[in-house]
């Protein structure tokens, strides 16, 4: 396995999470857009090293990359994109609410909060 | 409308409009022998809806039905092995001569891709609507 | 079977796909949703007759091997789960179709073809044995859910759906690293192998494996301390959302950690599970106390339950993945129902909310009856399936002499009796104290929606009516969940 | 006979929906519909003891099962031997008499005519079940709707705050009992292996002495006990009928019941008998005293029942043939006397409009009839002759005569003191409702409430005239719970012997000291400490939840994501063991290690940078690096799709993001650092768990038979897109309705934008 790679994953990760423990919901998307090429990129590690791309072209599968996860990353890939796509609606729509595009507290949590004290 | 107060715009993105549509029927066609598939050209077609529908050249495409054409195909065409006593989801694999393409072998998956496409379309195209470019007439805002 | 399985699965689907066609028009629409429904909820009772008699089958989609392509398995467990399961969103529709003629916000046109998706995702999440349709089908129902809980774009709608899109987004992205982590160590996706491979890893990846989808499935399941984005989101959808919520999701969540982690053996995780199981159950139960609104009260009673089937699980011996699964079963259509009266509730005091509430036992005293009886049950009273479902797990605990989480079971006990009498006492009993405006409901409306109530209380009262049969069945899913080698032999036949 | 008994159960369901039924109409109608089921039951039950071929019949007790649960050993298995005969005479008998005088009671117009007759019926029937059960299970099943049917009785005037509370109280303190009992059972049945009552094996052990504490606590709780009897008192809120029906003859007997079955299962374990003893005394002093402080005559009896209460888990505690037999006695003999009793009481405030006794006078001669029954009911309760209570008195006075060592002391100290406490308290009740005081005005008698006071009141006077059949009722149940019972029998006169003299000398005090009592004005009635207290607790938890609640229910979406980083963390810790990085490398390709290194930084200068449209570009950078690391993996497909995503994404953001401010505002800055600490875990744990588990795979991907099924079965040269549309068409399938729900929230959310505007 590639450590380059590992550190790629991690560091999406990191930045990833960075952005989505954040209260605006564009960074939150941004985040979620860089977790997304996290887990694909680990999905496509977990198949085995580099290879060639799985085209058969009659010369056998020998060196060919494994194609299973490049197809589960595929599916991945697309239900990532469908939902960041949907983050950006409802971001849209909270700022028609709020003038921004801000995750708040829930409001019965917050006024339960405030009857401790 | 762009295309109104800037005619070039228009004819520029007219002008394209054939050549993405190429590109993207390409992927769709090759795909099951060589990069492509019907999740790219469903984006191809859809970045070019997006772009003619900026420009102001076309109105806005009914999304949810193109959608749920694709969805109903897909299903169908996934039931289908049903009827003749095949697990369900089985293809049934033809073998074609096509010019350009050359020799493919095909069937029920060219089908089922095409199903793709069109919801890829349908997903791309309310997005216009979801970002709220578009008016209740169906018109861009902008 | 082939064609009953594809039912289960496509014509959900189909209905959708036709209902967004012609969703305008709204009585075809209707009729083509619940078709869907009614046909995949007959294709599940058919299903569910196929494996009583003949065991454990599967279904190899598109007629791949299962090393290289999916595999759907209906075994005894699969079979209890689908029907119960498709018969909740069948009669969450009826009433759903109810309500809407009455008083529904923005896009009333889109439930049906939205639970029609949630009922495909569902039908795939309890019969697939592959981890990455798994995926697919959590996917297909949380997405369902995502639009089920804004389409009507209110404030307070987007604002908890944000917290409830981006929590289950991550939770979602964490098990694609799960499965990056599963097919790296053993080379496949699918479950029966899975079961053949997980236990053969050293201790620390299974466990690690173990642990991490214990946070997948949990944040789903929403156990302690995954649990905060539940009562933030449900409460905020139209009721009878909530009420599919409630009854389905979390229990997808627990059905797969239940199916996960026993097919792959991680008994080792026992004592932790029993820990969150005991957090879970006394949080949830202390959470539903502090609440003063109905819907809120029922979604703290989801996770305080959930913590019930979680110790079930953790104990991991065969009457303890018993007790889980009838507890799994039993608790669907009751909490359901406990949703839809809370619906009935608002419609007739025009608030869920308990300050603002009373005396509805002497109006109506019908929707007290039908609050009581799922309450009851909720609370694990006789002779209701609640009581079955505490009982078997309790006596699981006693003995395997794991004596903390008893203890804390039975506290949760006293507690939900405690937030159940909370809810008699604010909505039945006494008198109310304004005139909040109840909804104007016609007559026709009125009698749909408290007939698919009743339909749905009649399923909880034929669950505790059947209670040995579904005792003796969650024997036969814990054996053969427990006993992974008949699983594997019969996927991989 | 086995039908007998499903025909009765049935008779009593079908009455409750007709009983409904007829509710809707008026209260009284649903009263007397409700009626039909007891009689017929207390009718069968008197013809089963008359009839020579009854429980000693060749065919042995009736008995009949219905399993439910198979697995669980959970069964409906009922028998109606001598004990269960008894209760059933007392349970439909009095049952039966409490209806028709509900009839009198309740006004032509009262409200809740659909909803009490039913529910005072399924408590009936809930009680009848549990006298019947034969196996624990089927007893803790009716034990449980006990509970319920009785809170909803207790509750029928809801509309005032009092009443709930007390309801509440009732539930909460027997529903709490009912879960220590069941804890009780299961380890019980667990340890005995088996759940038929009769014939239970004895159990010993720890964990026996577990489950007889938590037996016995169970069975405290519904008794009454001290200190749980403090929901007995405010369960008076309930209507009359339902205070003498379930509140003294019935329900509370339930615990009394059990400590008596379990008798013999808990004979060898000393925890069981010390606790029952430590319970009944407390409970038998503490009753007689709190019947002496208070000034309702409702509460008085209330108070005398759990002295009463006390008095027979004493002496079943006790476990002796001879106690034993005593208490079926007193049992007995308490359900007709207390019912009577409180029937009486009901008339009183049902006429007088008051039940207080400082306010009531000359009843003696208004009310000439009901002081007649009250004075036999009276009697027979503080023990004097010639009334029943008076031989089930001698005999508990023998039982604890007849003991040695300590147990002798306290049994007689105890069972001696509460029998002063009880004469001194019927007199002082008697004296407070028919003496001298203010003449207070009578309403006209109502003969529905008058028939079944009188007919209880002139049992107690039949049962001493007739004490040899009472004897043939009492002695077999005794028999049936203690062997050794055998020898014993309740004697009209026993002549001058030791337990005759204490008796009298206890009539004596008692008396002098309950007039002495009734002499003494009380101001007000004691403050109920122990119900506040309770309440107390209740409240307490539910006023003192939302502040626990509050720390681990914060609705802060960034804190939720925090716990399920660190949860996923513990998780990561679980991969670092035994962790081996040998089949680690550098880079697949040095270009892999710059393309890498990019999109590092281009991520972390989107985390960066403050503008929008900024951290949009640097989204695009990260996406077509993906894109080239892809075609280095050899994943042309992945690539291709991945730019072209990236392209449609970032014209979204463009667009979409259009309209926000163009920096981020800076709410965020607050708390950075947990922030960071959090993504730093969260990728060291994705990056354990990707290290770890590739290290010593348990299997391998079987790519050569993927490659040759996608040539040959899939008719595709590439793999990938065969998988999608074949192999794994499933997923894709699911993928596309996840694109296609999206895109409807999408137009769905546009939909309500366009609405607002």
């Amino acid at each position: 396995m590639s450590i380059a790679l590992l550190l790629t994953v991690g560091g999406l990760t990191s930045v990833g999470l960075y952005l989505i423990t954040s209260r605006s919901l564009s960074r939150i998307i941004l985040g979620f857009a860089l977790l997304g090429h996290a887990s694909v990129l680990a999905l496509l590690m977990s198949g085995g090293p580099a290879g060639r791309a799985p085209i058969a072209d009659g010369s056998g599968s020998d060196g060919f990359a494994n194609p299973l996860p490049q197809a589960l990353a595929l599916t991945a890939i697309v239900i990532s994109f469908g939902l960041t796509l949907f983050l950006l609606a409802l971001a849209s729509r909270q700022k028609d609410h709020t003038g921004d595009d801000l995750v708040e507290d829930d409001i019965e949590d917050s006024r339960i909060a405030e009857v401790k004290q | 409308m762009i295309a109104d107060r800037s005619p070039i715009v228009g004819h520029a993105v007219a002008a394209i409009t054939p050549l993405a549509l190429l590109i993207g029927t390409y992927l769709l066609f090759a795909g099951h022998n060589n990069p492509g598939g019907g999740f790219a050209a469903g984006l191809v077609f859809g970045a070019v809806l997006i772009l003619r529908t900026i420009a102001g050249v076309q109105k806005p495409v009914d999304a949810p039905l193109l959608m749920a054409a694709g969805l109903i195909v897909i299903a169908i065409v996934t039931a289908a092995p049903i009827f003749w006593g095949d697990y369900f989801g089985d293809q049934a694999v033809v073998s074609a001569e096509l010019p350009i393409l050359g020799k493919i072998k095909s069937g029920s998956a060219l089908p089922f891709d095409i199903g793709v496409t069109a919801i890829v379309i349908g997903l791309v195209a309310s997005l216009l609507d979801g970002l709220s470019l578009i008016d209740a007439d169906g018109d861009l805002t902008t | 079977m082939n064609a009953l399985v594809a039912t289960v699965i496509l014509a959900p689907l189909l209905a959708a796909s036709f209902g967004i066609a012609v969703r305008h028009k709204a009585r075809v629409r209707d009729v083509l949703t619940l078709t869907g429904l009614a046909s995949a909820f007959v294709a599940s009772l058919g299903i569910f007759a196929e494996v009583y008699r003949n065991g454990t089958s599967v279904i190899r989609v598109g007629d791949w091997s299962p090393e290289l392509g999916i595999v759907l398995v209906a075994d005894t467990f699969a079979v209890l789960m689908l029907p119960v399961a498709l018969a909740i969103i069948l009669i969450v529709e009826l009433f759903a179709i109810a309500q809407r003629r009455t008083e529904w916000g923005a896009n009333p046109e889109l439930t049906g073809p939205l639970l029609g998706v949630l009922t495909m995702g569902v039908s795939l999440a309890v019969l697939t044995g592959d981890l990455f349709t798994l995926f697919v089908a959590f996917e297909l129902i949380l997405v369902s859910s995502y639009v089920l809980l804004t389409h009507q774009g209110q404030q307070a709608q987007i604002r908890s759906g944000m917290t409830y899109v981006v929590m289950n987004l991550f939770s979602s992205t964490l098990f694609l690293f799960g499965i990056a982590f599963v097919y790296s160590a053993t080379g496949t996706v699918n479950m029966a192998l899975l079961a053949e491979r997980i236990p053969e890893l050293s201790d620390g990846v299974r466990l690690g494996i173990g642990a991490w989808f214990f946070v997948v499935f949990g944040t789903k399941a929403a156990v302690f301390p995954l649990f905060s984005w539940l009562p933030d989101s449900y409460p905020t959808a139209p009721t009878t959302i909530t009420a599919v919520f409630a009854g389905l999701l979390t229990k997808i969540g627990i059905y797969a950690m239940i199916r996960f982690h026993t097919l792959t053996g991680m008994d080792a995780m026992g004592p932790v599970l029993l820990i969150i199981a005991g957090a879970t159950m006394i949080v949830g139960a202390l959470g539903a106390l502090a609440q003063s609104d109905v819907k809120r009260i029922l979604s703290f009673h989801i996770i305080s339950q959930i913590g019930y089937m979680l110790m079930g699980l953790g104990l991991f011996s065969a009457a303890g993945t018993t007790g889980a699964i009838v507890f799994l079963i039993h608790h669907m259509p009751v909490k359901t129902v406990l949703f839809l009266v809370g619906g009935l509730i608002e419609n007739d005091q025009g608030t869920s909310n308990l300050d603002r509430n009373g005396g509805l036992a002497a109006r109506r005293p019908l929707i007290a009856g039908l609050f009581a009886v799922p309450a009851l049950s909720l609370a694990g009273l006789p002779p209701f399936s609640g009581f079955v479902a505490k009982f078997s797990v309790i006596s699981a605990g006693i003995a395997e002499a794991a004596t903390p989480v008893v203890v804390m079971a039975l506290i949760a006990g006293a507690l939900t009796l405690l937030s159940m009498t909370k809810i008699w006492l604010g909505v039945f009993w006494g008198s109310k104290p304004d005139k909040s405006k109840p909804v104007r409901v016609s007559a026709a409306n009125r009698r749909l929606m408290l007939g698919a109530t009743g339909l749905a209380v009649g399923l909880s009262l034929f669950i505790s009516f059947y209670a040995g049969t579904l005792v003796e069945l969650g024997e036969r899913a814990a054996t053969e969940l427990r006993n992974s080698d008949v699983y594997i032999s019969e996927v991989l036949r | 006979m086995q039908q007998v008994i499903w025909t009765l159960l049935g008779a009593h369901v079908a009455g409750v929906v007709l009983a409904a039924i007829a509710g809707f109409r008026s209260i009284r109608a649903g009263l007397a519909v409700a009626a039909f089921a007891p009689t017929i039951t207390a009718i069968w039950a008197i013809w089963l003891f008359v009839s020579q071929d009854g429980l000693a019949g060749a065919d042995g007790p009736p008995t009949s099962e219905l399993v439910w649960v198979e697995g669980l050993d959970l069964a409906f298995r009922m028998q109606v031997d001598s004990l269960a005969l008894l209760m059933t005479l007392l349970v439909s008998g009095i049952g039966a008499l409490v209806f028709i005088y509900a009839i009198g009671y309740f006004a032509p117009d009262a409200a809740g005519g659909a909803t009490f007759p039913p529910t005072l019926l399924a408590f009936s029937a809930s009680m009848l079940g549990l006298v019947w059960s034969d196996s624990i299970w089927t007893l803790f099943i009716f034990w449980e709707a006990t509970s319920i049917t009785s809170f909803l009785l207790v509750g029928h005037k809801n509309s005032d705050a009092n009443v709930q509370t007390a309801a509440r109280r009732a539930l909460m303190i027997t529903g709490v009992g009912g879960l220590v009992l069941l804890a009780g059972l299961i380890i019980l049945a667990q340890d005995v292996g088996s759940s038929t009552l009769t014939n239970l094996a004895a159990a010993e052990g720890s964990r026996a002495t577990l489950a007889a504490i938590l037996v016995m606590i169970g069975a405290a709780t519904k008794s009454a006990q001290v200190p749980f009897h403090v929901w007995l008192p405010g369960a008076m809120a309930a209507p009359t009928p339902v205070s003498a029906y379930l509140h003294s003859a019935t329900m509370v007997k339930a615990g009394v019941l059990l400590v008596a079955v379990m008798g013999t299962t808990f004979a060898d374990v000393q925890a069981w008998k010390v606790l029952g003893l430590a319970f009944g005394i407390a409970s038998m002093i503490w009753g007689g005293v709190g019947a002496l402080r208070h000034v309702d005559a409702k509460l008085i009896l209330a108070w005398g029942t759990i002295s009463q209460l006390g008095l027979l888990i004493t002496l079943l505690a006790l476990g002796t043939g001879k106690a034993v037999f005593a208490a079926t006695s007193i049992l007995f003999a308490h359900a007709i006397f207390k019912a009577g009793l409180f029937l009486i009481v009901g008339e009183v405030d049902i006429r007088t409009g008051t039940r207080d006794i400082r306010k009531l006078g000359g009843l003696a001669k208004s009310m000439p009839i009901t002081f007649a029954v009250a004075l036999l009911s009276g009697l027979s309760m503080a023990g004097a002759p010639p009334l029943l209570g008076f031989p089930a008195k001698e005999a508990a006075i023998e039982a604890v005569l007849g003991l040695s060592g300590w147990e002798q002391i306290i049994g007689v100290v105890s069972v001696v003191g509460g029998a002063v406490l009880t004469v001194a308290y019927t007199t002082r009740f008697l004296i407070g409702v028919f003496g001298a005081g203010p003449d207070t005005i009578v309403k006209p008698r109502r003969l529905a409430m008058t028939i079944p006071a009188v007919v209880l009141g002139f049992l107690s006077v039949a049962g001493f005239a007739a004490l040899g059949l009472v004897n043939d009722i009492v002695r077999p149940a005794a028999i049936e719970l203690n062997a050794k019972s055998e020898v014993y029998g309740l004697v009209r006169w026993p002549g001058i012997k030791t337990a005759f003299v204490v008796s009298m000398a206890v009539l004596i005090v008692g008396f002098a000291l309950g007039v002495g009592a009734a002499a003494r004005k009380v101001a007000s009635a004691p403050n109920a400490t122990g119900a506040d207290a309770a309440d107390g607790l209740i409240d307490g938890i539910l006023s003192n939840t939302p502040r626990f609640i509050a720390v681990v229910q914060h609705g802060s979406l960034p804190v939720y994501l925090a716990t399920m980083t660190a949860a996923v963390a513990v998780a990561g810790i679980a991969f670092t063991d035994q962790v081996s990085l040998s089949h680690l490398q550098l880079w697949d390709t040095p270009l892999q290690g710059v393309l890498a290194a990019g999109i590092v930084a281009a991520a972390a200068a989107g985390a960066a940078v403050r503008s929008r449209l900024g951290a949009t570009l640097t989204l695009g950078a990260t996406g077509i690096g993906m894109s080239g690391i892809f075609i280095i993996h050899g994943a042309p497909d992945l690539a291709l799709t991945q730019l072209l995503v990236e392209i449609i994404v970032v014209v979204g953001f463009v667009l979409g993001l259009g309209q926000l401010a163009n920096q981020f505002p800076t709410v965020d800055n607050a708390w950075r650092a947990t922030r960071l600490a959090v993504a730093t875990l969260g990728g060291l744990a994705v990056m354990a768990g990707l290290a770890a588990s590739s290290a010593n795979p348990s299997g391998v991907a079987p790519i050569e038979d993927l490659t040759a099924g996608a040539v040959n079965d899939g008719g595709g040269n590439n793999v990938v897109n065969v998988i999608l549309t074949d192999v794994r068409a499933l997923d894709t399938l699911g993928e596309v309705v996840v694109l296609a729900t999206v895109a409807i929230g999408i137009l769905a959310l546009a939909n309500t934008r366009r609405a607002e505007a």
